[in-house]
């Protein structure tokens, strides 16, 4: 992508190096508390506040992190969680963005209008409505009862109604002449042609409910059902008299998934991001 | 092998008359083109022969069935959009083949259909490409072999051409003519471009705000345009449309007092000459040039007569330079003759004995 | 856009297709807003006394907290210090990485990082850096010869911490809505204005920043939604205290429900949650009307 | 038939609680094969009573939990839990009787027993002997009244070149629980906060905001402390780091902080000012009413063997709490371990002068308003008198209803 | 009122010779045409010329100064997008004093010119809407505006009318020219319309792969291309280039007897024929009709001669019929002789003596 004022003749603009240095001043500063749980992490406890370069490495704060909490358990929570959600995500709003982007019906807009409620409205601010249901339908402290009110996502149906009315109108016109039916054309030109928003979406959904904490905790009350979230929330309780060495162990362990996919797919993760943020 | 007949058939958006009463036939296996401006109804008369749109009022054929309730799948048709409307996500192959699949069509018989189309449109070599690796041409080829591997007997075009350039239209055109008449596919081909009509039509039908003004052969769209409308439409460039006043010894173009027609036919009336009608002359009708384009192997001159400017067409490079002063001429047939009012042509004016007769002409 | 078929089919297809979305929607979003209403007028169900109709007592209970009084007070300057400021810098990042600059990658992934990390993990790390004398930032201050400062335990500077961390959690996200939308600014106005020669102030001024209106309007509102909406940095790092110095809302609805066991009130507090977001809803539709102002 | 135990409990002090007992359990379940329990560690001692009565509440079969000893109102009002008496036989009066008193004194009610004491503490002064030394302090006399903690409080206070504290003389933690410290500090002035029946709070005795007004004082007046809060949390850390030389807190820092010291330390009673005192703290088995007979049988017999002397004098050694009967103090192993760590002692020493925790109907709410007060004044917007004033009236407001 | 002269500039990204070597010279006020394909680096020359981009090597002046290292801003130029670049947040108005404001040109003068530039655009009624509200046409409009009150002695523009259709296109040229004229700005003007190029150029700079092929007056470029490449290139339809043959008597056409130079210089060498200049004859080089196009005003021929095809453009709807065997032949000055290797003209060979002297001219 050309950024303004490249390729351009003359000498560059004053104040550029000022500026490119704050940029990356910034961008440091912004990564320290990572830096500082790395440091923490791979240090004995004596060093956890105590900056000397020569301290001694090691990986004694992961196993007792390892130990004291059953972080396996809890990150193999979190993805069969992300993905339930996420999988019922997908299907529900692609439903519902194509039923909004390609026909008419009675209260059509009226519908929409009480789908994006949901935007602003997100289930957590419910949370002490949304319990009470949950318990009645007995899926409290499961992890269906934690992902059920995310499943149908007014973000997502907004994102992908979106992008189903920028697919033109002639491919749908040129499949229905070749035979399909809305399903087939569905399937057949739409949910392909919308793969990169899916990508977004996922991402971002993924991300959200990767790091979501309060519902989780309201909702989960074992070690079988606590997403990692909660479990480092229990873990790292400041109560039990901090000790940073473990917990950022213990923090590391949590967003070690999370931090290693944004590292490798990162170029992915922020163009879909953006793609996201076109709305 | 169908013939394609509109009846009567309208199309309102709202209050937006898209198409107004529109009724054509297209005989079987011939070529007919839908043409006129932007906005005036010619893709939405498409689509209703599509079943995209559903008619507001009137029928329509296909063949002897009438499909006016038919969803698309179902009326036997094939049709390529201006934009193509290719699958990005699929290669050329799974384009073509697309609609067979959906069909149903055993794997076997679509490789054969597939092999002929890919054969006859020289695409063999490009059945794995995705569309967004094709150029222009190629993805018009792809866009036509979806089409006529389905093998309807009708073919529907959405100015399929208009997204080349110049050079490639040109022979695109003669291609697309040519195939249609090896398969004999019934095609109603829409298009804003009248050379495109003129040199690929059977037959012609002009629509104006949603209501056909002519419907015939180019050669006689030319030569007898119907109306004003369409007298201005045609021709590179359009005719000269020129308002008429009477004056002692017949009617003569506004602000000048020779006359160009021989009995007082002035007021009321539109007179037609095409630019490549008209000559320079040593006598004749005075004019004054005002500038000249050159177009290569002609040139158009800009030239005031009285009230009105007339452009004419010369060989070549022009010897005329802005504000000379020239004589203008042309043959008495070469004259068209309107009604001011409805803009229709009134021929029956015209032969009456003596109108023609008038100074300006050449012998 | 019932393309050929019949107005019913596609009337009935477009409900089918709605329908399980709905259904989710409804349970948990639309029903719980109408039950909230409800149990708000209620008294809340202890030993002995069974929940009574109790009409706005709740309502009238709230006006008193002097709690509800400072946690909507926090809450507004919690919106009021983190919105603008992580909008500024989001924009700030947004125009520094769109364009050419040294190391360029790492610098937006350095700004896009903590998006990723949950809140709740980073808390902790946050709370060293703000534990008085050993902590970070006093480990920083004591360099220049400064004191050490109780920075979570004085409740004038408790809101600050949070407000910074907050900013330094949601800047990379907004960031990215930015970069989007300057990537889509197309690049001859920057060089029709170049021939005009504008500078840089100057274009940003006058081209940049007003095409940019959507996105921050867009920004603006999630910000909004946000500061009402991010309470579990409070778990780790204050509880709230000292003395609800930096209590906000919904962490607050979530200790009266759940630690005192008042659903009644907890509803209420509730329900003045949600009327606030509803003004953004309207507002949000409002502003996005006018999002195509220029188009 | 096996018989399925699900419990809750909490953990406030550092170390590895989990594993421990998850080795308890796991020894339990050798020896009555009959039953199988399942714990679940559930954070603090507020999420994990929000947890098993969020559990209870969603139907989760919840049977019994370690829950704090003072949301024994709490449960009770929520009809959650059962009393032991409807629980145990005859034979088993001599078990409940052999409980220290002091740490029943927050199990009974209403003339019942409802909680079994297990993981208690009482506060204790932990204090850094080098910093001592280093102040020119004789590193084994301790500061036994209010006067004496702050004149040695003051010398111990250390500044750098710049003039800023590098360690402090005592510091008291106001966060997490501030009200058990405070609760410290008025009994050791002469008061108790509430009465018995947890209906009735005495924050606006003059005593008692004379004992908060020495709290402020320690930072505000004295310069002995750190002015604002003072985290729970981080304090273990902050003493460790030699941040400063006296630090109040549960004994059941005990043993994470002797493994952790780098060096040497003690650990004594709390200094006295009318009195010496402490409240009790920590947690106590519940069992709950939705638990079936036979549940209600075996729980029981688990929370009795939990309870046992040796187990008792084991979980104290591995954790620094009190053991619970003086039975478990006669074992030859935390005989022995006092011996070696004479510091294992001082809590059970000071139960003699301990009182009840904290503990009245809608405990949390009330508890609250103590702790907001308190806070309050620690980071200096209110006076005493003033907080405490309308931390009553507003108690009063709560518990007016429980009365009658 | 100033010259443009670019002296052996280039520009490379990457490996991509986007402009290479090229030099040329716009004098002062005159109108110069940059054509050639797409991809063939206009766009990039007129960047160079405008500093969007900086030279690889090479210098450029505009009037005397050396303006290579000046940022665009100081090059004293106005540019006309293709995509307009109008600022679709800012009105007519302030779209057109954008660059006077930033300039801080006061606010007096301000109004003066726009008064001035809005009468001569005719947007007078449009000052108060914002562009999306504006159509083609007047989008375009207002682009040149921005561009001429800005009153620079330079003007750039890229393909300023190809998002405008047929018509529209044709009156903006006549336009634009005349304002050019009018106000005797020096412009630079890039387009891939041959047509437009020949219309409206003083001179035309044809470019292929980068490089300059042709740098002549519109006449010149028609009437003597310098090149296979040019010849192909202009010319509607544009010139027949044929592969010659040694034969008995000269060199005739591949596939053919009938020696149509008089001298044998076939083998390596193509013959280039203008389609209007080819005529039907009675006696002539033998042809076989391929097909017609009928145009209207005239009908475009193609036919089989030997191993080549040619076309032949004739006026009216011409009598022939696809098969029908024909005799063509044209007069000895419309023959066009290229090298086959280089594909350089070769007048030299054709003015030799007799070499114009064969069988198939008509007198
Ligand atoms: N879906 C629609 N809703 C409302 N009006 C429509 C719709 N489709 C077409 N129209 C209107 O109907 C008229 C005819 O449209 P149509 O597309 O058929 O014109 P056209 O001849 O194809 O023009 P073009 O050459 O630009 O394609 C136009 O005025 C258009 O605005
Ligand atoms: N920024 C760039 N980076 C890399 N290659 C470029 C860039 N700009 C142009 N090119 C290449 O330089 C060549 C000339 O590009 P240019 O845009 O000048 O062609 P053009 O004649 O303007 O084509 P068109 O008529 O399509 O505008 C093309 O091959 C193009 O791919
Ligand atoms: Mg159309
Ligand atoms: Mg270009």
């Amino acid at each position: 992508m050309k950024g303004r004022g490249e390729g351009l003749a003359g000498p560059p603009p004053p104040g550029q190096a000022l500026e490119h240095a704050a940029a990356l001043l910034l961008a440091v500063l912004w990564v320290l508390p990572l830096v500082y749980a790395v440091w923490a992490a791979f240090h004995p406890p004596e060093y956890a506040t105590r900056f000397d370069p020569l301290a001694p490495l090691t990986l004694a704060n992961f196993r007792r992190a390892w130990e004291v909490a059953p972080f396996a358990r809890y990150l193999v929570n979190t993805v069969f969680l992300v993905s339930l959600i996420l999988a019922a995500q997908l299907v529900l709003c692609t439903l519902a963005a194509y039923a909004f982007a390609r026909f008419e019906f009675p209260g059509r807009d009226a519908a929409f209008g009480l789908v994006l409620l949901q935007i602003l409205i997100v289930p957590e601010v419910l949370l002490v409505e949304n319990y009470v249901t949950l318990s009645r339908l007995d899926l409290v402290d499961t992890l269906l009862g934690v992902g059920l009110p995310y499943m149908a996502s007014a973000f997502g149906i907004f994102l992908l109604r979106q992008t189903f009315k920028q697919v033109p109108r002639d491919l749908d016109d040129a499949a229905q002449i070749e035979g399909a039916g809305p399903l087939r054309a569905l399937l057949a030109v739409y949910v392909p042609l919308a793969r990169p928003t899916y990508l977004a979406y996922g991402l971002v959904s993924v991300s959200y409910h990767w790091n979501n904490f309060l519902w989780p905790l309201v909702v989960t009350n074992s070690v079988e059902t606590r997403p990692i979230t909660v479990g480092l929330g229990v873990f790292a309780a400041p109560e039990t008299g901090v000790n940073w060495s473990v917990v950022s162990a213990g923090t590391l362990l949590s967003v070690a998934p999370l931090v290693l996919a944004f590292l490798l797919f990162q170029r992915q993760f922020v163009q879909s991001f953006m793609r996201a943020g076109i709305k | 092998m169908a013939s394609i007949q509109v009846s009567r058939a309208s199309k309102h958006f709202g209050s937006v008359r898209a198409v107004d009463d529109v009724s054509f036939t297209v005989p079987a296996g011939s070529f007919v083109v839908l043409l006129g401006p932007s906005g005036c109804g010619k893709s939405t008369t498409l689509r209703l022969i599509a079943g995209l749109e559903t008619v507001t009022s009137g029928r329509i054929w296909i063949g002897d069935i009438d499909v006016t309730d038919l969803p698309p799948s179902r009326r036997r048709i094939a049709m390529v959009f201006q934009s193509y409307a290719l699958f990005p996500h699929l290669n050329v192959r799974e384009n073509i083949v697309f609609g067979l699949k959906v069909r149903r069509v055993p794997a076997p018989d679509r490789a054969a259909r597939l092999a002929r189309v890919a054969e006859l449109l020289g695409l063999a070599g490009l059945l794995h490409r995705k569309p967004g690796q094709l150029s222009g041409g190629q993805q018009q080829r792809v866009a036509l072999g979806r089409a006529i591997i389905a093998e309807t007997p009708v073919c529907l075009m959405d100015e399929p051409l208009s997204n080349l350039d110049a050079q490639l239209r040109q022979t695109m055109r003669r291609e697309l003519r040519a195939l249609q008449r090896h398969l004999g596919i019934t095609t109603v081909y829409v298009t804003h471009d009248q050379v495109e009509a003129l040199s690929m039509a059977d037959r012609v039908v002009v629509l104006r705000d949603g209501r056909v003004e002519q419907d015939a052969p180019p050669a006689e769209l030319y030569a007898r345009p119907a109306s004003v409308f369409v007298a201005r439409f045609i021709g590179t460039p359009p005719m000269n449309v020129l308002r008429l006043a009477d004056v002692p010894g017949g009617a003569a173009v506004r602000g000048t007092a020779v006359p160009v027609l021989g009995r007082p036919a002035g007021e009321g009336f539109l007179l037609g000459l095409r630019p490549e009608d008209v000559r320079l002359t040593s006598a004749g009708l005075p004019a004054r040039v005002l500038d000249s384009e050159y177009l290569g192997a002609d040139t158009v001159v800009n030239c005031a007569v009285g009230e009105e400017t007339l452009k004419l067409r010369l060989p070549g490079r022009a010897p005329v330079t802005a504000g000379a002063e020239v004589r203008l001429g042309w043959t008495p047939d070469a004259l068209h003759l309107f009604d001011a009012t409805s803009g229709r042509r009134r021929d029956d004016v015209l032969q009456e004995p003596g109108v023609r007769q008038a100074k300006g002409e050449i012998t | 856009m019932s393309s050929g078929g019949s107005r019913l089919r596609s009337a009935l297809y477009g409900w089918l297709l709605l329908l399980p979305a709905a259904a989710i929607l409804i349970t948990f979003t639309h029903y719980p807003i109408v039950a909230t209403l409800r149990d708000s007028l209620y008294s809340t169900a202890r030993a002995g006394r069974p929940a009574a109709f109790v009409g706005l007592a709740n309502y009238r209970f709230m006006v008193e907290d002097p709690v509800f009084a400072q946690v909507m007070w926090n809450n507004a300057l919690f919106a009021l210090g983190t919105i603008p400021a992580s909008i500024a810098l989001a924009l700030v990042m947004a125009l520094w990485v769109n364009r050419r600059l040294p190391a360029r990658a790492f610098v937006r992934l350095a700004y896009f990082t903590p998006t990723v990390l949950p809140m709740i993990a980073v808390a902790n790390i946050w709370l060293f850096f703000y534990t008085p004398q050993f902590g970070l930032l006093d480990q920083v201050r004591s360099l220049f010869g400064l004191g050490h400062h109780n920075w979570l335990g004085d409740a004038r500077t408790v809101m600050g911490a949070l407000i910074v961390m907050t900013i330094w959690k949601e800047a990379g996200f907004f960031m990215i809505f930015y970069l989007a939308a300057l990537q889509h600014l197309p690049p001859d106005l920057a060089e029709a204005a170049a021939i005009e020669g504008t500078g840089r102030w100057t274009y940003f001024r006058r081209v940049t920043f007003p095409l940019l209106m959507p996105t921050t309007l867009f920004v603006l509102i999630n910000a909004t939604i946000n500061s009402f909406k991010l309470v579990d940095q409070l778990f780790v790092l204050t509880k709230g205290g000292p003395d609800n110095a930096s209590n906000l809302l919904l962490y607050y609805i979530y200790e009266v429900a759940f630690g005192f066991n008042d659903w009644s009130y907890a509803a209420t507090l509730t329900v003045v949650l949600l009327a606030i977001l509803a003004g953004l809803a309207f507002g949000q539709f409002f502003l996005i009307e006018r999002r195509v102002h220029y188009r | 038939a096996t018989v399925e135990l699900n419990m809750y409990y909490p953990v406030a002090v550092g170390g590895p609680i989990t594993k421990i007992i998850d080795g308890m359990i796991a020894d339990f379940e050798k020896e009555h094969p009959g039953i199988k329990v399942t714990a679940v560690y559930a954070g603090n001692y507020d999420d994990t009573r929000v947890k098993a009565l969020t559990a209870l509440r969603a139907g989760q079969p919840v049977q019994l939990s370690v829950l704090f000893s003072i949301d024994l109102f709490e449960l009770i009002d929520q009809d959650a839990i059962v009393p032991f008496d409807d629980l145990i036989g005859a034979a088993d009066r001599p078990w409940l009787d052999a409980f220290y008193p002091a740490l029943m004194e927050n199990s009974r009610t209403q003339g019942k027993v409802w909680g079994i004491p297990f993981q208690r503490s009482t506060i204790v002064m932990y204090w850094n002997k080098e910093a001592f030394r280093e102040a020119g302090l004789d590193p084994n006399r301790l500061p036994a009244t209010w006067a004496e903690m702050v004149e040695m409080g003051k010398r111990l206070v250390k500044r750098d070149a710049a003039g800023n504290v590098t360690r402090y003389g005592v510091m008291v933690p106001s966060t997490g629980y501030p009200y058990w410290m405070f609760q410290a500090l008025a009994l050791q002035n002469g008061e108790v906060l509430m009465n018995q029946d947890g209906n009735r709070t005495f924050f606006d005795k003059p005593a008692v905001v004379e004992a908060l007004e020495f709290w402020r004082d320690l930072g505000a007046k004295h310069g002995i402390m750190p002015r604002g809060t003072v985290e729970w949390g981080t304090l273990r850390a902050a003493f460790l780091e030699g941040k400063t030389a006296i630090m109040w807190h549960t004994t059941g820092n005990l043993t994470p902080v002797r493994k952790e010291a780098k060096f040497d330390f003690g650990v004594a009673m709390l200094p006295a000012n009318k009195r010496r005192g402490s409240p009790t703290g920590g947690g106590n088995f519940y069992v709950f009413k939705k638990a079936s007979p036979a549940e209600r049988k075996a729980a029981l017999t688990f929370i009795q063997w939990m309870t046992s002397p040796e187990r008792a004098a084991q979980w104290s050694i591995d954790t620094g709490y009190v053991a619970v009967t003086r039975a478990a103090y006669e074992t030859p192993a935390l005989k022995r371990y006092i011996a070696e760590f004479p510091a294992a002692a001082v809590a059970r020493d000071q139960l003699q002068h301990a009182t009840a925790e904290f503990s009245v109907h809608e405990n949390a709410r009330v508890k609250k308003l103590l702790d907001d007060a308190i806070q309050a004044v620690l980071t200096g917007a209110k006076e005493p008198r003033a907080a405490l004033a309308e931390a009553q009236a507003a108690a009063e407001r709560v518990l007016a209803r429980y009365r009658r």
